[in-house]
């Protein structure tokens, strides 16, 4: 691993991002965007969480077999939540059943 | 079957055990309970999983007995349900999950790659004592109440119904969750790191890569069930509501988290296994083994193609169709790689100078009843099929051939290939190939009849059943007791070897692995000098140190084909 | 069909010959390949036996054709087997337009049914032949499953999940009903039976019995609460006379030591003479029923009683409901 | 095996184990993201299912001091990457400092963690037989802000009105809130352990450029630390707040 040290000026500035983008965070959640708040906090924090592990955590200056590993546990978590997810999404949901049975299980 | 192609007779006598090794090397409880020695670690993981091996064993052994009559005439159901229960998780969790990795992965990775340890030695201790805390979380469950929620621990019966001690088991697996990542976590590192000058990746003994893709699955799926588990103790604990439907959770949830790990987790045990498969093949069929780079590959695509395809355990949940299409699709997509590995090992054997030594009958029998446990996996991937078999004793039949019939025959393969290694000692080799065929004969007698069982409909699980299913039920029985004796057999000529078998010598087979160049048993470093690889894996013609002739009537060793 | 060892179910939904042929499909490739491969690995075990200590075999490498052969060729026949099981499935799990609708509710360990016209039975569903059927499920405790191989069908029944299916059943007869995903203690005997009857006979047999009367344990459980036995012989066993739960075949120790095990006749004169023999621990309080019930109301009682499961239902608070279905 | 001053005996090289190190922890920061994962999975089927509820009880909770806990606790990233800046260019003294800052910090967090706990755990929002999500306007304090508690009130029978089972629903909510903030309290406290004795090692005077591994380990354990915050804190806090 080459020694890559990073100088304390982009830290501070780091932090100086992460800070306004925690305010912004906040900010965009006082207004109304449908479903566009959660997709909004969700960016906002990836681009946070990106900056982190690029230069807090020097993933910038790291070999390639990190950055494997750092892909790896992104898309291993993408299987768990996009597959699981994908047998909700795609279920009918018979409302008109529901209410028969429900009014058998009260009988 | 005793056929004279051993090389071992006439060398046996000319070597000695070296003078210190790791076995000698310290003395006293103290030196192997805080040893940091993988070798040493492996013993440890040896004794443990065999004690659970047993502990699970003597469970299915009542389960078969008591199966005798359709009234089951043993155990009262309450019972019989805490057995069947209890015999998975120790299995399961505690015996195959650890086997290969944690005892024959840890004893030869190092040497196997030429290191003088794993990356982390003490991480690996510490990974066998977390194993022992799980394990004794596990043990206090089984004494104190037992379980009854079947080892998959579907909610709401193991969150709100169950009477037994569910708690101390999940913590258990929990716990123990712990040591299969740290184990992994160690292997990827090491194979990272570690290895010796001119041992390229493409060089790698193909046990190697195998264990590289089951660490894959213990870092990235064991976290899932752990926390899955974890939240199934809390909902007993505090009366939360994650699965259980009278709370607002949803049981389904639970099952995706549960298999998003538990199915991979049938390539943990399986893939260490075509690992050692994939060793003992060339070794006694003396010549490079077939299609190295895509028995490599095969493997790594069996561990990520095996995190896509979970929910095919739950086609009949009420799961989406399209959802259920996707999976069963991707099921067959995790055949093709197994498949790749069936026609390479088949191919390695032409045109082979195959001895019958007892690890290759053990690859043979692996090899036999994989393909039954595989192909009857198509079955159970059909979605048509599936609204029949699925939870019958097509299904136990189906994982029993993948787990006892392919891990534990590959397990015991290797602990017979190895067993000159880790022990310095041969063991009597007629009455070993008396156990494999044994073991082969009482598998099949047990588990064959059980596919016919579940086409006619018997649901798992029961301790009673229709009297129409009672023969087959008694032959599964009596094949168990022919396969019991084919695990007692090993246990004692092992043992007896230990002080009474002949002295092995450093390559007794001989073999072209880097853990052959060392001692028998191998010194605490693993090599007075760190070896360099000059040769290519499987490579028998251009080895003199083997001390084969290669020139020899009636076989010129022909132009090799394809490139290196 | 139905030999001495059979190796199929009998056949007895429209389903039934698909996934037989399915099967079959499946049963005919694997078996294609199981063979050829352990022929060829015994075969070379015998051809190329080591003659010689020191021999050799000759290193090939590998071959590009073969494992692209080998590939696509496993491919293929994979992908055929998953689109003919997904034909089957997709019809399995879309139920057609104009179904005869069962309600099926599993609890820990029975299956309670209700036919269209509000008859409820028992382990026990009876059927038309020739008529497709869907049943709609619901759990009230745990996941059960309803299967019945003769169709080869099966679905989950999931608490605070509808699953629905359906079959059509071709051939009149009895057949097993099991539930197939564990369940807890009594799984192994939450099992029934199907009754599949002529089109004819099944609409006598549903007008016939007029509501819920005929059936001796939907009477009985309607009599065991009219007639107040409900108020003492709370389930949980902390009313003032015994649970009658898992009554029937168990061993009963008396007030005056003796034991005896409790069967049709026990629980009949426990009804009429409540005094003859008191169950240990509990005071003679109960009414005599003897002139207050006609021979077939105690016949109903008593099948109800013998019905009752083994084990107490779950501990309150447990919740016995899907969460929507609360009020 | 030997330990030869700061190199392992199973390695070869400095640079060998320092390799190994780093892989090793982001190996295991992989299997974190996994086990972190399932609580997320968790989070969001029940969030997809039970909206209202959600939204009411992400309300409940102190947006100012979830906000003040995410500004120290990236403050206390800042620290724990100046601290590894300072330990590779072997500046002593500044690395203790910046180490003694990010526990500061970090404990701070812990603290401010409490006193959260503390109002749910009045306001009878803990998850348990006695979880009660009206509780606070049902028996409000005599310092509660009368018009807050009325707002509240309205809010919540709105809610009960679409989701008549809001109770056991809110509960899910909070289930998930105890979890993911318990799980990441306790990486919390496992990392101020663990600071504990960087900073004795560093006053010892342990690190030096070519030696530094031990805190830069634990800076990476740190900064994922505050990476799971930087989610969570989006997907607890900030649910509904734009009514």
């Amino acid at each position: 691993m080459s020694e890559h040290i990073v100088s304390p000026k982009v830290y501070v500035g780091i932090f100086l991002s992460l800070m306004v983008l925690t305010a912004a965070t906040v900010v965009a959640a006082y207004v109304n965007l449908g479903p566009f708040n959660i997709v909004i906090a969700l960016a906002i924090a990836s681009v946070k969480a990106t900056l982190v592990v690029l230069y807090f955590m020097h993933a910038r200056y790291s070999p390639n077999r990190t950055h494997m590993v750092i892909i790896a546990a992104v898309f291993w978590l993408a299987i768990m939540l996009a597959l699981t997810l994908s047998d909700y999404v795609t279920r009918d949901r018979d409302l008109a059943l529901n209410t028969r049975i429900t009014a058998l299980l009260g009988a | 079957m005793d056929t004279p192609t051993s090389t071992r007779s006439a060398t046996a006598s000319v070597h000695k055990i070296p003078k210190e090794h790791y076995l000698n090397s310290s003395y006293g409880i103290r030196s192997w309970l805080l040893t940091t020695d993988h070798k040493r670690i492996a013993l440890l993981y040896l004794f443990s999983v065999t004690f659970f091996f047993f502990v699970g064993g003597i469970f299915a052994t009542i389960i078969r007995i008591h199966l005798m009559t359709p009234q089951g005439f043993l155990v009262t159901p309450e019972t019989y349900n805490k057995l069947f229960t209890m015999h998975g998780v120790a299995m399961i969790f505690f015996f195959l999950i650890p086997s290969i990795p944690a005892v024959l992965g840890n004893f030869l990775v190092p040497l196997m790659i030429g290191a003088k340890d794993l990356a982390f030695p003490k991480i690996n201790l510490l990974s066998w004592y977390i194993y022992l805390i799980g394990g004794c979380f596990v043990l206090y469950s089984f004494s104190t109440g037992g379980l009854d929620t079947g080892w998959t621990f579907y909610t709401p019966l193991s969150s709100v119904y169950s009477n037994s001690a569910v708690t101390p088991a999940v913590l258990g697996i929990f716990i123990n969750g712990f040591s299969s990542i740290l184990t992994g976590l160690n292997f990827v590192v090491t194979v990272h790191t570690m290895r010796a000058p001119g041992m390229t990746w493409f060089r790698l003994p193909l046990f190697v890569w195998a264990q590289y893709a089951t660490s894959i699955i213990f870092i990235l799926g064991t976290p899932v069930i752990a926390i899955t588990l974890l939240l199934v103790g809390l909902e007993r604990m505090f009366h939360l509501g994650f699965f259980n439907p009278a709370l607002g959770g949803d049981p389904i949830l639970f099952q995706h988290l549960f298999w998003f790990y538990s199915h991979p987790a049938v390539y943990i045990m399986i893939l260490p296994a075509m690992g050692v498969i994939s060793e003992i093949i060339p070794t006694f069929a003396r010549k490079p083994i077939f299609g190295y780079s895509f028995i490599a590959g095969s493997s790594i695509a069996i561990a990520v193609i095996g995190f896509f395809v979970w929910a095919h355990h739950m086609f009949l949940t009420g799961e989406s169709v399209y959802a259920a299409l996707a999976f069963s699709f991707l099921s067959y997509l995790v055949a093709i790689p197994s498949a790749v590995k069936v026609f390479n090992w088949t191919s390695t054997l032409y045109k082979g100078s195959i001895s019958w030594d007892t690890p290759m009958l053990y690859a043979l029998g692996f090899i036999g009843l994989f393909l039954i446990g595989g192909l009857t996996g198509l079955f159970l991937a059909c979605l048509g099929l599936d609204i029949h078999i699925h939870d019958t004793y097509f299904v136990v039949a189906h994982f029993h051939y993948i787990m006892v019939g392919g891990a534990v025959m590959g397990y015991l393969g290797g602990i017979h290939f190895w067993w000159p290694k880790i022990s310095g000692r041969l063991y009597p080799e007629s009455l070993a190939r008396v156990a494999a065929i044994v073991l082969f004969i009482g598998f099949n007698l047990t588990f064959f009849p059980q596919f016919i069982l579940g086409y006619l409909g018997m649901p798992r699980r029961y301790h009673s059943y229709p009297p129409e299913f009672q023969v087959l039920n008694v032959m599964s029985t009596a094949g168990a007791s022919i396969l019991a004796l084919g695990y007692l057999l090993p246990m004692i000529y092992l043992v007896w070897s230990l002080k009474y078998g002949a002295v092995a010598g450093p390559n007794p087979w001989p073999a072209t692995g880097l853990e052959w160049k060392t001692d028998s048993p191998p010194p605490t470093e693993n090599f007075l000098v760190t070896p360099e690889v000059t040769w290519e894996p499987y490579d028998f013609e251009t080895r003199p140190d083997l001390e084969l002739d290669h020139i020899v009537a009636g076989k010129l060793p022909a132009p090799a084909h394809g490139d290196d | 069909m139905q030999g001495q060892f059979p190796l199929l179910p009998e056949q007895a939904s429209k389903l039934a010959p698909t996934v037989d042929l399915l099967m079959l499909f499946i049963v005919t490739i694997c078996l294609f390949f199981a063979v050829a491969i352990t022929a060829a690995v015994i075969y070379f075990f015998f051809k190329y036996e080591r003659k010689h200590q020191t021999e050799i075999g000759v290193p090939i490498h590998g071959d590009m054709r073969l494992e692209t052969a080998w590939i696509v060729v496993p491919l293929v026949l994979a992908m055929a087997m998953f689109a003919w099981g997904a034909v089957v499935y997709v019809d399995f799990r879309h139920s057609p337009g104009d179904t005869l609708d069962i309600y099926v509710v599993g609890k820990q360990w029975m299956w309670k049914v209700q036919q269209p016209n509000g008859l409820k039975e028992i382990n026990e569903v009876h059927l038309p032949v020739n008529r497709d059927v869907r049943l709609v499920t619901a759990s009230e405790d745990v996941i059960h499953d309803f299967s019945v191989p003769a169709f080869r069908v099966k679905m989950d029944v999931v608490p605070g999940h509808y699953n629905t299916m359906w079959f059509r059943p071709t051939k009149v007869g009895h057949y097993r009903l099991y539930c197939s995903q564990y369940c807890g203690t009594n799984h192994a005997v939450m099992t029934g039976w199907i009754t599949v009857m002529e089109q004819a006979d099944y609409a006598a047999w549903l007008s016939g019995v007029a509501g819920a009367e005929a059936n001796p344990l939907v009477a009985g459980e309607k009599l065991f609460a009219e007639k107040a036995c409900i108020t003492c012989h709370l389930s949980d066993g902390q009313g003032r006379g015994p649970s009658l739960n898992g009554l029937y075949g168990r061993k009963v120790l008396l007030a005056d030591g003796r034991t005896l095990t409790a069967d049709d006749a026990y629980i009949r004169e426990s009804i009429l003479q409540p005094n003859a023999k008191i169950v240990a621990g509990y005071q003679p309080l109960m009414p005599s029923f003897q002139g207050q019930l006609t021979e077939e109301q105690i016949i109903a009682l008593t099948a109800y009683i013998k019905s009752l499961p083994n084990e107490p239902p779950p501990p309150t608070g447990a919740g016995t409901a899907p969460a929507s279905g609360k009020k | 095996m030997h330990r030869t001053g700061e190199l392992y005996g199973q390695f070869e090289t400095l640079e060998q184990q320092k390799e190994s190190a780093a892989l090793g922890m982001w190996v295991f920061l992989s299997t974190e993201v996994l086990f972190f994962g399932g609580l997320f999975m968790t989070y969001t089927l029940n969030r997809h299912y039970y909206p209202v509820a959600f939204g009411v009880g992400s309300n409940t909770l102190d947006l100012k001091l979830g906000g003040l806990n995410t500004v120290i606790l990236i403050l206390s990233s800042l620290t724990m990457a100046m601290s590894v800046w300072a330990s590779s260019v072997g500046k002593r003294k500044q690395t203790t400092g910046f180490l003694l800052a990010t526990l500061l910090l970090g404990t701070a967090f812990l603290g401010v963690k409490v006193i959260e706990y503390k109002q749910k755990f009045d306001h009878h929002l803990v998850p348990g037989y006695h979880f009660q999500i009206d509780y606070r306007v049902q028996h409000p304090a005599p310092y509660d802000d009368p018009k807050e508690i009325e707002a509240e009130k309205e809010e919540l029978d709105k809610a009960f009105a679409k989701d008549p089972d809001l109770n056991a629903h809110a509960q899910l909510y909070f289930s998930l809130y105890f979890g993911m903030t318990g799980l990441h309290a306790l990486h919390m406290i496992v990392g101020a352990g663990m600071l504990v004795w960087l900073i004795r090692q560093s006053m010892l005077g342990r690190f030096t450029p070519t030696y530094n591994t031990p805190v830069e380990m634990i800076g990476l354990y740190w900064h994922f630390v505050d990476i799971v915050w930087i989610y969570l804190f989006p997907l607890l806090y900030l649910i509904d707040r734009h009514r």
